[in-house]
């Protein structure tokens, strides 16, 4: 499940195969997925044992059976006026939506601030100095502009995601060759024009791995975002569950967490290979 | 040579580095007319690619001024179209996509585009890969489509840094009466690096040599056989004794270079 | 009796100003145990169950809510001390203008409060006690600094908080409506206790009993010399010796005579209403289905172990 | 202070000017200074108007005199039993601790997941399942594991400092074109070889975004490392002073970690610089 | 032809792309004798450097096998040194730590790779700019120390895609002569693809011709020039009748190709 794919299967047919790597094994299978497969039922039997032969507390670690009930429990009954469908969703949706917003925001800046010594002088004092701040030292702010609403929770998500998309994107400038923007620069290319066409395609590699870590960093935020007057989120679930010492439901909505942020990476990976083909071509 | 449109005047170059800095170009000083066909040739890292570079605006010297028109050079332009040493296509676009580059920057309508891609990679014969990447292409197609490029967008000046070393005999004997046709027929000012000596001089108007480095520009020499009516056979100039004599001439300047 | 010392005692304590922290103030502590004591400061009582759980602490202050959400959860500890009970320190406070002036009032409404403490507890009562349908009102679960926050913006109707944001929703168009002291008249007790780890009780139960004996003197200095006892945990907090004055002023403190009666502790033989009240909020937290089950009241009766409260008052 | 340097002084001098860019202006004199200036200036008029006309009140955004009373009196009076450098000591010891445990561990195991599919296969699935994951959410966890002495606070830095190093330095193996790596196999380098000496120093430029990204997202885990049973360090004192409504408190807290935070970015660009000079060159 | 050492045996090579896949060699067979100096000739594109990478064992052909002393080629080798048509050098080593990076992975000791890399930079010209980085060099400096690098690895096969395709004439017959002066004292295979017809005559044992896309092999054309003795001049050998002779058949061999 997470060994790269090519871009299509008649590509994956035809594709000459780098010689010397991996040569199949017997009867022609690839070992990786046995691998992770192996690594994932391992870590299964090391829950299992710790539970099976009580090495910690129920309290922290509980049974993986009672972990599957939560999960059945709350997916049908709900937990505390939502089910696991309706909170994973409002989660999903302020994740997201704070998420795109720092992309259509974070990467142009980050960009121009890699391109233009004066849009940096401008920007980079502000954002260099927010990123290091923890949420949880300045949420309060939020809730005073923004209200307890999901505006506050999307804001705070917003600022998590912001910073490795910037980064990404700067030092995705920096490391454009001369050569490309001078071509383009020859070519009649305005200042404007070599930015849009040859900048921004060339950073497209970073901004998509600055994609990837800032969509788990959005991510890790989401319990933060909703300890303020939430009602509803699987992070809030979580950290309610967390206060009660429901261990099961602790242990279920954290599995529900990484198996969701998984599948965000995915989707990134996805795109990232049908977007930018030539990474590590050119 | 027509009206002086580029002038070199004792431009300097040094590199820093941590040993010192490196001096690539030691007062170079020379003129170019318009519609001059410049060939320069010189030795391995004599600094051509760096007085290209200068010209076309790239880096400013650390002395001395390049003017065109009497105006001195500041940054680059698209009226000095540029072929790099090492082609340096955009990987996300498809051949037609490059060649078109220009053009679309400098806003021309879809359709001219679409013309002027067509017609110049015809030229370099490369319309039949038209859709692919830049890294679908063999070196010497790269450079095809890196010339077919610059000619496309139509500048002024051409500064072609060996555009067809990688080139096969055939393809570049080709590709040399392309550029000579349009040159003819544009009245383009041409500035071109090459290490063939017999290139040069069946292309050039003007044959620069250049010393080994810190360069220096050794001797200028006028050469006929571009300027003739193209009616006559490439080979056939390049076997006339005027030519081989010629071509002579410009292999002993480069022997004292080395000695 | 072990007689064997540890290296150090490890207290977990919170910032409430109460009579441990006039004892830690004036460095009573050390000088009773005759140990180095490693204070941890802690914020939530979730994270004192954690903390107990990992062995990590030997004795801590919990909110009652917690602690029964603790014995609930086979937590190894041990009830020994009522450090105050939750008197006026606690309340709900309704915006005014909102035209809430009573419990019943908050249909339709915003009401916050941190979810799993004492307060969170007792708003859940008093919309019992009141007979209010909690789904009928928005329950938002905020910690007080955002609260704060969102009250002065005018998002919230209501909160149920302690100090000092109470006292900050107060001036800022608040209005109490019920304090916890009024749902304790009612019998439904929420306080501060102390816990203790099982493993480090029984090993050494004499340095338990003197640290009870210091906490009793710390009441009685505070009944007597308030002034004294608020300058000393106005030092210990940062914060102005009026302030701690009117905080202190709020909570009710007992000394040991008077845990060891049928209102609070109890004794060995016969335990108090302190386990009631303990077993009281686990059934209620389970019917909340926050927990899964309430300890039964024997198992809440056993955990509360005034025999250490005994023998310092001896 | 934003604006990129070259390496030496004598190098700057001697540097080709890349032509057509960023002429001096009037005198000679660059524009960014004035720009980052003329942004820290409005940044604080803002924050004086706000406080003078108390626009919110004195309990959320305080004067920036009292700010400065209160960094005063805590630099030399201490906060609650600590100085302030004696807290920033503190939480910078966590902070790099964490994040060098980090870079030690995360990087070689980034680079061997993007070079052999069967690491991939074995680890990719437990980083990318946690790495979503709130702290908030599994610190319980490693306070039951590592107690809540600075262990269990060292070892949450570290897993927040982990993903983003892993993450990158796994993309710029996946960067790394195919001429390289064969030309050092002609050359007759062994897997490992191929993987010590050409490898990872092409991935170098994308470990450093990782790690600048890294030690940011490490600090803002700084007040959820130091939420548990801390009694010293910045993040346990502006956590601490929300309890008190110490507005100044927070302020003055953010401030120091921003500065701080930043001071740190800093040294990474400039080890950067030293490091990878060939950045955008080849 | 000595032993044959390198069998390539009815290899074809497709490469997948968007609009179905583009065959770059259709069935090639060629035997290559121990000691033999292959020169490869062919228009732009028809699959030379392509042949190459299956040799070094880069790719595995489509179909049809490469063998090495009768074994199939399974992955690149120390044994077989490439020289690529675009220097691939490391910009974070210097010049001399880039020439000394396969001595070094084969564990010499430092002496003896200090030793290796001072005989073959200064071979190429490039001992004095031993502590520059590659990005301070020019591209046809580059180029001679990706060359060095490979010499001074001491292949048994040498791969060598167009390495003189960006020098200067003078530099260019200086190298010449050196890899000559190399394959005749060490007996080493050489595989050389070059686009000078006159290069590859004044090399070559054998010069194979290939067709333009897709690659198949036209003619295989024996020289003698490179066995003679070194004691004559080169010049003198490029003008003899013999050369000349040779040099228009193998044009001719390439016109047939074009048409
Ligand atoms: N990675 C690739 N993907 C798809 N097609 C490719 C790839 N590499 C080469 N080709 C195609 O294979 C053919 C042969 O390419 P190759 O590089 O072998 O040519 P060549 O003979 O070396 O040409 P040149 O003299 O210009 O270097 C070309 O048509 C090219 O388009
Ligand atoms: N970016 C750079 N930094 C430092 N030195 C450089 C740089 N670019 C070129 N040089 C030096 O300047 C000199 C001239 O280089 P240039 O590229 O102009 O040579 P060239 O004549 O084009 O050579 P070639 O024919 O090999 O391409 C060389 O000695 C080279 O080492
Ligand atoms: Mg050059
Ligand atoms: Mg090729």
């Amino acid at each position: 499940m997470v060994v790269s794919v090519p871009p299509t299967r008649a590509a994956a047919r035809a594709a000459p195969k780098p010689a010397g790597h991996r040569r199949p094994g017997l009867a022609g299978l690839r070992p990786e997925p046995f691998l992770t497969a192996l690594t994932l039922i391992s870590v299964f039997l090391v829950w299992y044992a710790i539970a099976r032969f009580r090495v910690v507390s129920e309290l922290f670690v509980p049974h993986p059976a009672s972990v599957w009930q939560a999960f059945l429990d709350i997916l049908t009954e709900g937990y505390r006026g939502g089910t696991l469908l309706h909170h994973l969703f409002d989660s999903l949706y302020r994740v997201v939506v704070g998420f795109l917003l720092a992309v259509a925001t974070a990467v142009p800046l980050g960009l121009a601030i890699g391109y233009s010594s004066k849009v940096q002088a401008i920007f980079d004092p502000i954002i260099e100095f927010y990123r290091p701040l923890p949420p949880l030292a300045y949420y309060t702010l939020l809730v005073i502009w923004l209200g307890i609403e999901n505006e506050s929770k999307i804001a705070l998500l917003y600022l998590a995601a912001f910073p490795p998309l910037s980064v990404s994107a700067m030092a995705g400038v920096r490391g454009v060759t001369a050569e490309r923007i001078q071509g383009a620069q020859s070519l009649g290319a305005s200042r404007w024009q070599v930015f849009r066409y040859v900048v921004f395609p060339s950073c497209l590699p970073d901004i998509f791995t600055g994609m990837r870590v800032s969509v788990g960093f959005t991510y890790t935020t989401l319990v933060a975002a909703e300890m303020v007057a939430a009602t509803s989120g699987i992070g809030w679930m979580v950290l309610d569950a967390s206060k009660f010492l429901r261990s099961d439901v602790i242990f279920m909505g954290n599995i529900v967490m990484g198996l969701t942020g998984l599948g965000l990476d995915r989707l990134i990976r996805v795109a990232e290979r049908r977007v930018v083909p030539w990474k590590g071509k050119a | 040579m027509g009206r002086s449109i580029l002038e070199i005047d004792e431009v300097m170059m040094e590199y820093p580095s941590s040993d010192g800095p490196v001096t690539a170009l030691e007062r170079v000083s020379l003129a170019i007319g318009e519609g001059d066909f410049v060939c320069l040739v010189g030795p391995s890292g004599c600094g051509k690619t760096t007085l290209l570079r200068i010209i076309a605006g790239f880096v400013l010297p650390t002395a001395g001024q390049v003017r065109l028109d009497g105006e001195p050079i500041l940054g680059p332009d698209y009226q000095r179209g540029v072929v790099f040493q090492h082609p340096a296509l955009y990987p996300w676009l498809t051949v037609q996509a490059n060649v078109e580059f220009g053009p679309k920057m400098r806003g021309l309508p879809s359709a001219r585009r679409r013309e002027l891609a067509e017609h110049h990679l015809r030229m370099v014969r490369l319309w039949d890969f038209r859709t692919k990447t830049p890294y679908e292409l063999s070196g010497g197609m790269q450079q095809r489509v890196a010339i077919a490029r610059v000619l496309a967008n139509d500048p002024r000046i051409l500064l072609m840094d060996e555009p067809f070393g990688a080139l096969d005999a055939l393809t570049r004997e080709h590709l040399q009466e392309e550029l000579l046709k349009i040159w003819k027929a544009t009245g383009k000012t041409v500035f071109f690096i090459t290490h063939s000596v017999e290139e040069a001089c069946y292309l050039a108007t003007t044959i620069f040599v250049m010393s080994a480095r810190p360069g220096r520009i050794l001797a200028s020499i006028e050469a006929p056989f571009s300027r003739q009516a193209a009616t006559q056979d490439s080979r056939a100039v390049k076997s006339s004794p005027e030519f081989v004599a010629l071509r002579e001439q410009v292999l002993r300047y480069i022997w004292e270079t080395e000695s | 009796w072990a007689q064997a010392k540890p290296d150090k005692v490890i207290i977990g304590y919170q910032v409430i100003p109460n009579n441990e922290i006039i004892a830690k103030a004036l460095g009573w502590h050390e000088k009773e145990l005759g140990v180095k004591i490693d204070w941890k400061q802690f914020d939530s009582g979730r994270d004192v169950n954690t903390a107990m759980a990992a062995g990590s602490i030997d004795i801590a202050l919990v909110g009652s809510s917690p602690a029964a959400a603790g014995l609930s959860a086979g937590v190894p500890y041990e009830v020994i001390w009522l450090y105050d009970v939750i008197g006026d320190n606690e309340a709900l406070v309704a915006k005014k203008g909102r035209g809430i002036k009573a419990v019943k009032d908050l249909v339709g409404k915003k009401v916050a409060a941190p979810f799993g403490s004492t307060t969170h507890y007792h708003l859940l009562v008093a919309f019992k006690v009141f007979g209010v349908d909690p789904k009928k009102a928005t329950i938002l679960d905020m910690q007080p600094p955002d609260m704060l926050a969102a009250w002065q913006r005018g998002d919230l109707d209501a909160g149920f908080v302690w100090e000092p944001t109470l006292i900050k929703m107060v001036e800022s168009e608040g209005e109490v409506i019920l304090s916890s002291r009024a749902l304790a008249e009612k019998g439904f007790l929420t306080a501060d206790v102390a816990v203790v780890r099982k493993g480090f009780a029984q090993k050494y139960p004499d340095l338990v009993v003197k640290y009870l004996r210091t906490l009793s003197r710390a009441v009685d200095l505070y009944r007597k010399d308030p002034q004294e006892a608020a300058k000393a945990v106005a030092k210990e907090f940062n914060i102005p010796a009026a302030e701690a004055d009117r905080q202190m002023k709020t909570l009710v403190m007992l000394n040991g005579k008077e845990q060891l009666s049928d209102k609070y502790l109890g004794t060995s033989a016969k335990r108090g209403a302190l386990a009631k009240a303990l077993k009281d909020t686990a059934d209620f937290l389970a019917e909340q289905k926050t927990i899964r089950t309430a300890a039964t009241l024997a198992a809440v009766e056993k955990a509360v172990n005034p025999s250490y409260l005994e023998k310092a008052m001896k």
